[in-house]
């Protein structure tokens, strides 16, 4: 059994799930190349992002700007949710209660939102700092990037809710299925982008 | 009987599966969390500087990557060739643009700023 | 006015002065009145041409046949076929354009009928429908109809999602067709510099519908990509190796990783040009730290690649044609194989080129000269194994083969002047000059469009199920190459004499004559055209003389040949087994070219969806929004494709299944054709006698 | 010119580039105009007729100092190079086509048709193969066949571009010329900031002189090219980019703006005329004479997007006339005044998003310059 090929990225359904199994392959790699297309989308908003980081134009900082704390707790958030989102992918592999399955998807769905709540948190208090967008080349980099990635995590908490709107509605059927892990992918990946803008931005932008 | 039999022999390893996937993500979890903490630590607490900082920064950022695509993605070698291709054809393509970006912007800025003195 | 209130009106910035006709009525100078005249015609024209259709349609009651058979067809085949009727339609104007820039510049010296601004709308939209609206859905079209049937597969991986590309894409071309009849378009050209696109140099809607049209091009490429990629990943017939693949798969392949990936650059460079004019972001202003340079840096990184989505398609069609129309298998498959692979992967590495002159150091620019330069080994490495693959053949001079050989001679000059530019030290010589607009057209034109035009005369007969009249083909098929040769060598000349691109006149008496040769050439390029139309209407009528149902009209090597012409929808009753290389050559040898199943299974195929007209409408409508600042259309039509994609994801039982016995049915018809009909010799290709059978004459002639 | 309402500009100005009225030259008038009368029946491109507006209010043209200039034709092209940069140009786009057309087209061109006529349908006799698709030997030859050639010309654009590069000054026993151009919509002010003059529409140069020039953009984005006597460099506002440049014998050459910038892009040239030492020198001295000053109230004449005819216009003053325009006055200081002006903007203060946007200009008030321009054409 766990000598089998991995059929595509994330958690394979396996064999138990019969053509379920199968049928996943090429909706899987279709997604995976999405997400590589999405991946040099922003590879070069990062660039971007550190071309422009010294183009502050007079106005404020990272330093000025940049909440350390905050910005620890969204990723502890994310990482969490990351987990909370692996849970979920076994409850399905293993064919778990949909209560479980519904529970841990809810849970990240909860993680999701509160980090977006921290998200806005920050922009609002740069905003009073008068860290706006149109303040300079910098700013304006800042908010392409960051909130792109959190337009992707709001994008996957709606996907996530019309997950759970399916599986209520027709259980856990092949395209529920289907749509749950390609959801775990997109979930796992942005929490990578976040690792990327956490230690671009944040970290490295108040070293 | 022996239908029976092979169940319980698969329940069995499915478990032992299921518990193998499980930790998979507990170990990921767990290192990613190490990950997020050391810099922030570091950072917060002021125990480096300047360009080693950096570079830390990086390195830690690189290695929580790979552990993300390793534990939470579940990439390795066993992969469809094409998944892993695909994924090395990717970062290979984000390093030429990304690079190529920063290179040719900082040899451009270098070369026009105003001149000091006239 | 804040940003609010510049969405305030319900109609945004709509008004009657967006008319085209509105300044001419206003202030009716000479000039005003020419360029009203030629923007009121072209937009009449859409205008006509737009209810022409729609009151054809409602007198023939085909309104039903239409969405039921086409606008909603998943079919991968009806898809492609759409992709090119789209194409043909955007190359009428494109066309025209071309043509009036031409005449403005022949009569240009001191002057010339057409305004500046006029004259820069022409090329900015010439270029942007040229590459967007032509070149990319023909190709994309021709992928689409063919690679499927050329890897044994019922249909593409994700059929709704390729309906939404297309309509996508209709979209896109719909926004540029549209901004002749209200608005203006931009003036920046297809890459649209900034900061002259940006707000304060260029306040109108121009830019924005620019952005927009882009944006919808660029999503429905990516779209396309992954589709393509997937399917030549996971829908090969069994036995059909990577290895084994025809090389229009092969280029198909690239071309679609190229799209995947070069994709990204352009919609980041395009969202940011968006934020600086809508939300007041410096990206690439002069002030606030903003920085230009970036976009040219962004847009290349798409750009570049991007040239290579246009001309790898025609690659993998000139390798099926020279093979066929020589009776011979390709020379050095392995080596072209290598060669697509290695000019993608270069092609993400040059990009620079397209700024020698912006200032960085002689270290990079000799690093991406010599980059580009490298892209010449496996280019030549390809035009070498396809005069390889010549060499000790029996070449018939079919249009497609006239096309392939002005392809070899003129694309090999063309690829020439690519490595002069490519060269730093020359590029700050003849950058932005008339010299560069005759290389690309040089390339693009004998490099993609004779390919596609090719791949047209080659596969016409598989969807239609008939051939198109040879003779008429030649002719035009001359046109083209003695047209693109006097309308664009003599623009390599002007360059080396310093005339710039993008001038609407000039001082220069001596630049005179080459206009005025180039605007011949330019006419005789339109008389091709012109010449393709009555060859499509007259092969039309002689239909019947030239049916070939029995689907092999040219003694075609790959499996796109293996089935009835028009192929049924399911493509084939029996997926093939392949053996190798040439599958369908193979199996003819082997005289097992039409076997016949014992059985027939159920088959099962997507169901119609609206998924991409609606969405497509919906792109439209969202980017017009945007475009006129009109708020309520911009929040209406975002909640709409958010709805309208969560919905779709409550779909379930989206197929349908083609009973065997109407699959049996009719197979069994066409194999009783197929033994019906007599094999030809390909000295009777063009007779009537040829009713798609080939006849099977491998006489080796030794030495 | 009568057909249309379009002024294309002729290089009036570069023959007589002082087409001061009544100027107190140490010409006589008389000469002068005849002279001018002389050239303009026997320059053979008719470019010393003018646009009327350009030749409003002049009478008198003062050209002996340009008679250089005035021989012959403009030289439009680096394949005529008045210079070194564009001679070794010439010299490197020679061999390289010479390479690609000897080793790459020719051996294509005649093999395909070689191949095509002996290997045709018809020819009975010719070997014929149809399984044959793979030879080692012809593999290699077709792989190693290119990769020679990219080698051989890699290394002659290696050095080309490192010999060539803008940037880097020539070597020369002379001081280099100073040179400030700033590229305004839709006219290039050269400044030569050691002779504190400036002007638009001719470009005067020393020959036998190296000129080091400065540019930027104090608009959009635009590329300065003289072709026969050296590279084109974009222009970029808040950024200076450097170029070099040498003419080795007198004369005039064609320049211009490569990159695209709005409905004046086509009238955006200008006459590079190289003349001796001293002539240069008496041309400086005549400037300062009756140049205009180049003072607040001209800067802002000149930022409008406007040609240089209408530029004329609005200047209203003499000193002008003869399609150029030329400024005394000109400080060191204005250039890099310029870079910083266009890169620091207008600084937006405001601490909420809403009054941000508020400070944008309205979209509709931003609209007049395209229809003043629209008047012209
Ligand atoms: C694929 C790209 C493509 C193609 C085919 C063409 C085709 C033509 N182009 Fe153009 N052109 C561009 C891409 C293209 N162009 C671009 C990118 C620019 C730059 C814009 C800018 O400055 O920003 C440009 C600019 C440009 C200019 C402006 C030059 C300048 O800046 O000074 C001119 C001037 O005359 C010109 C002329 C022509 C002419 C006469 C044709 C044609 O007449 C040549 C004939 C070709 C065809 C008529 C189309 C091919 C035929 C088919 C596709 C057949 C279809 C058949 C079926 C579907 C069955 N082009
Ligand atoms: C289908 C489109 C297409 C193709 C195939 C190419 C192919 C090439 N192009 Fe072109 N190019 C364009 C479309 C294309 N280009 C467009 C649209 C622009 C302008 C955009 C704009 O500004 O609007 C442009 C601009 C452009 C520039 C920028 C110039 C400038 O802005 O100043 C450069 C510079 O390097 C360049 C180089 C090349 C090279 C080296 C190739 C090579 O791939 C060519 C390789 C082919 C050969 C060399 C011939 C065959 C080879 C042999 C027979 C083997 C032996 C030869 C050698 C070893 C050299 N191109
Ligand atoms: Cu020469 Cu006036
Ligand atoms: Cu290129």
């Amino acid at each position: 059994m766990s000598h089998e090929v991995i059929k595509h990225p994330g958690l394979n359904l396996g064999a138990a799930h019969g053509p379920q199994h199968d049928a996943s392959e090429a909706l899987m790699f279709g997604f995976w190349i999405f997400l590589m297309s999405d991946a040099i989308l922003f590879g070069l908003v990062f660039a971007s992002y550190v071309t422009l980081v010294n183009a502050t134009a007079g106005g404020p900082e990272p330093h000025a700007l940049y909440d350390i704390k905050s910005v620890f707790i969204e990723t502890l958030l994310l990482l969490a949710s990351s987990f909370t989102f692996g849970m979920a992918s076994l409850a399905l592999k293993y064919q778990h209660s949909t209560a479980r399955l519904i529970g841990w998807l809810m849970v990240t769905l909860v993680l999701g939102v509160t980090f977006l709540d921290f998200e806005l948190h920050d922009f609002v208090s740069m905003f009073a700092k008068d860290g706006v967008p149109s303040r300079s080349g910098f700013l304006s980099a800042f908010f392409d990037l960051v909130p792109l990635h959190g337009l992707h995590v709001a994008g996957g908490c709606i996907w996530l809710i019309c997950l759970v709107g399916q599986i209520a509605k027709y259980g856990v059927d092949t395209q529920a299925k289907h749509g749950v892990m390609r959801l775990a992918l997109f979930w796992h990946f942005l929490d990578i982008v976040w690792i990327a803008i956490y230690s671009v931005v944040y970290l490295a932008g108040l070293a | 009987m022996i239908d029976q039999f092979r169940d319980d022999e698969e329940t069995a390893s499915r478990k032992l599966e299921e518990r193998k996937d499980f930790y998979s993500y507990v170990w990921g979890f767990s290192l990613a969390l190490a990950m997020t903490l050391v810099p922030f630590a570091v950072v917060h607490w002021g125990a480096m500087r300047g360009l080693s900082l950096l570079i830390f920064i990086g390195a830690i950022a690189l290695v929580q990557m790979a552990v993300h695509f390793r534990f939470f993605l579940h990439i390795g070698w066993r992969q469809k060739r094409e998944d892993l291709l695909l994924l090395l054809f990717s970062t290979l393509l984000m390093v030429i643009m990304g690079a190529g970006t920063i290179w040719i912007m900082a040899s451009l800025a270098m070369r026009m700023s105003l001149p000091a003195s006239p | 006015m804040s940003f609010a209130e510049q969405f305030q009106h319900p109609l945004g910035r709509l008004s009657l002065e967006s008319l085209p006709f509105w300044q001419m009525l206003n202030d009716p100078t000479r000039g005003n009145v020419i360029n009203g005249v030629i923007g009121t015609a072209a937009a009449l024209m859409v205008v006509i041409g737009t209810l022409v259709t729609i009151a054809m349609i409602t007198k023939y009651r085909k309104w039903s046949v239409l969405w039921s058979q086409w606008l909603t067809s998943p079919d991968h085949k009806k898809i492609g076929i759409m992709y090119v009727v789209l194409a043909l339609v955007m190359l009428i104007r494109a066309l025209m354009e071309a043509l009036l820039m031409r005449a403005q510049q022949a009569f240009g010296l001191e002057g010339g009928f057409l305004s500046p601004d006029h004259f820069a709308q022409l090329f900015s939209t010439h270029g942007t429908i040229m590459i967007f609206f032509v070149a990319m859905p023909f190709l994309t079209g021709i992928i689409n109809y063919v690679m499927p049937l050329q890897i044994g597969a019922r249909d593409v991986s994700f059929p709704v999602l390729n309906s939404i590309s297309f309509w996508l894409t209709a979209a896109g071309a719909a926004l540029v067709m549209i901004s002749l009849c209200i608005g203006k378009f931009s003036t920046g050209g297809w890459f649209g510099y900034p900061p002259y696109t940006e707000a304060s140099f260029s306040p109108g809607v121009g830019p924005d519908y620019w952005i927009w049209a882009l944006t919808l091009a660029s999503l429905a490429s990516t779209f396309s990509g992954i589709n393509f990629a997937v399917t030549i990943y996971k829908k090969r017939a069994p036995g059909m190796k990577l290895m084994v693949m025809p090389l229009f798969t092969w280029t198909a392949l690239c071309t679609s990783i190229i799209m995947i990936f070069a994709m990204p650059p352009l919609t980041v460079a395009m969202a940011q040009l968006a934020l600086d004019r809508y939300l007041g972001f410096h990206f690439f202003t002069n002030e606030l730290g903003g920085n230009m340079m970036n976009f040219a840096n962004l847009f290349w990184l798409f750009g570049h690649p991007e040239v290579y989505i246009l001309v790898l398609p025609s690659f993998g069609v000139y390798s099926e044609l020279i093979s066929t129309f020589s009776g011979k298998s390709l020379f050095g498959y392995r080596s072209m194989v290598i060669a697509t692979m290695a000019i993608v992967a270069l092609s993400f590495a040059v990009w620079m080129h397209h700024f020698f002159t912006m200032g960085q150091s002689a270290n990079i620019n000799a690093v991406f000269g010599i980059a580009s330069m490298l892209i010449g080994i496996p280019t030549g490495v390809k035009i070498y194994d396809w005069m390889w693959t010549i060499f000790r053949g029996r070449v018939r001079f079919t249009v497609p083969m006239i096309y392939s050989i002005g392809f070899i001679y003129l694309f090999v000059l063309g690829g020439i002047t690519g490595i002069l530019l490519a060269s730093p030290t020359i590029d700050y010589q003849v950058h932005n000059t008339v010299f560069l607009v005759a290389h690309f057209h040089n390339v693009a034109i004998p490099g993609a469009l004779f390919g596609l035009l090719a791949g047209y005369h080659f596969w016409f007969p598989k969807a239609f199920g008939f051939r198109l009249n040879e003779r008429m083909g030649k002719v035009s098929a001359f046109c083209w190459i003695f047209g693109f040769m006097l309308a664009f060598f003599p623009l390599y000349a002007l360059g080396l004499m310093g005339l710039p691109r993008r001038s609407v006149a000039y001082t220069e008496p001596s630049y005179v004559p080459l206009e005025i040769a180039a605007f011949l050439g330019a006419i005789l390029l339109t008389v091709a055209l012109v010449t393709l139309v009555v060859q499509l209407w007259v092969s039309i009528k002689q239909r019947d003389k030239n049916r070939v149902f029995a689907g092999d009209p040219w003694d075609g090597r790959s499996l796109e040949w293996s089935v009835s012409a028009p192929p049924p929808e399911y493509n084939f009753a029996v997926i093939p087994v392949v053996t190798g290389r040439d599958a369908f050559t193979l199996a003819k040898e082997g005289g097992k070219a039409y076997p016949l199943p014992e059985s027939y299974t159920d088959i099962e195929m997507p169901k119609n969806s609206v998924m991409g007209p609606v969405l497509g409408a919906i792109g439209f409508a969202l980017a017009f929004g945007l475009v006129w600042h009109i708020l309520w259309m911009v929040i209406l039509f975002f909640v709409a494709a958010v709805v309208t994609m969560i919905v779709y994801g409550f779909a379930r039982d989206t197929t349908r299944i083609v009973p065997a016995q109407q699959v049996q049915q009719e197979h069994r018809r066409w194999l009783d054709a197929v033994a019906a009909a007599t094999g030809i010799s390909r000295a009777d290709e063009y007779q009537s006698a040829n009713q798609g059978l080939a006849e099977m004459t491998i006489h080796e002639v030794p030495a | 010119m009568g057909v249309t309402r379009h002024i294309i500009y002729r290089h009036v100005g570069p023959d007589g580039p002082l087409g001061f009225p009544n100027s107190p030259t140490t010409f006589s008038e008389a000469a002068t105009s005849q002279e001018c009368t002389m050239m303009t029946i026997g320059d053979p491109c008719g470019r010393m007729r003018r646009s009327k507006a350009a030749t409003s209010g002049s009478s008198v043209c003062v050209s002996a100092l340009m008679l250089a200039g005035c021989s012959g034709d403009t030289h439009l092209s680096f394949l005529d190079p008045q210079g070194p940069v564009a001679s070794g140009q010439r010299w490197h786009f020679v061999e390289s086509l010479a390479v690609l057309l000897v080793f790459v087209a020719i051996p294509v061109f005649v093999l395909t048709a070689w191949f095509l006529w002996r290997y045709r349908y018809g020819a009975k006799s010719s070997r014929y193969t149809p399984k044959w698709n793979y030879s080692a030997l012809l593999e290699i030859a077709s792989w190693a066949g290119p990769v020679v050639i990219v080698v051989l010309l890699g290394i002659i654009v290696w050095r080309a571009t490192h010999a060539l590069d803008p940037y880097k000054p020539l070597a020369s026993d002379q001081p280099a010329l100073r040179l400030q151009i700033i590229g305004y919509d839709w006219k290039w002010l050269f400044i030569y900031p050691d002779q504190g003059i400036a002007s638009i529409g001719v470009l005067a140069l020393p020959v036998g002189r190296p000129v080091a020039i400065q540019l930027t953009s104090a608009t959009v984005m635009q590329s300065l090219h003289i072709p026969a006597l050296g590279s084109q460099i974009y222009a970029m506002g808040g950024m200076v980019t450097q170029l070099h440049l040498q003419a080795d014998r007198p004369g005039r050459s064609l320049g211009e703006n490569n990159m695209y910038n709005g409905n004046g892009f086509h009238q955006q040239r200008f006459s590079a005329v190289a003349m001796t030492p001293e002539r240069f020198s008496a041309w400086v001295d005549e400037v300062h004479l009756h140049g205009i000053a180049l003072n607040d109230q001209s800067l802002k004449h000149i930022s409008q997007r406007s040609t240089r005819a209408e530029l004329i216009a609005a200047l209203s003053q003499p000193g002008a006339s003869d399609g150029n325009i030329y400024f005394k006055g000109a400080t060191d200081a204005l250039f890099s005044t310029v870079v910083k002006a266009t890169k620091s903007g207008t600084p937006v203060a405001p601490a909420s998003v809403r009054q941000e946007f508020a400070n944008r200009a309205p979209l509709a008030a931003r609209k007049p310059t395209e229809s003043a321009t629209d008047k012209v054409q």
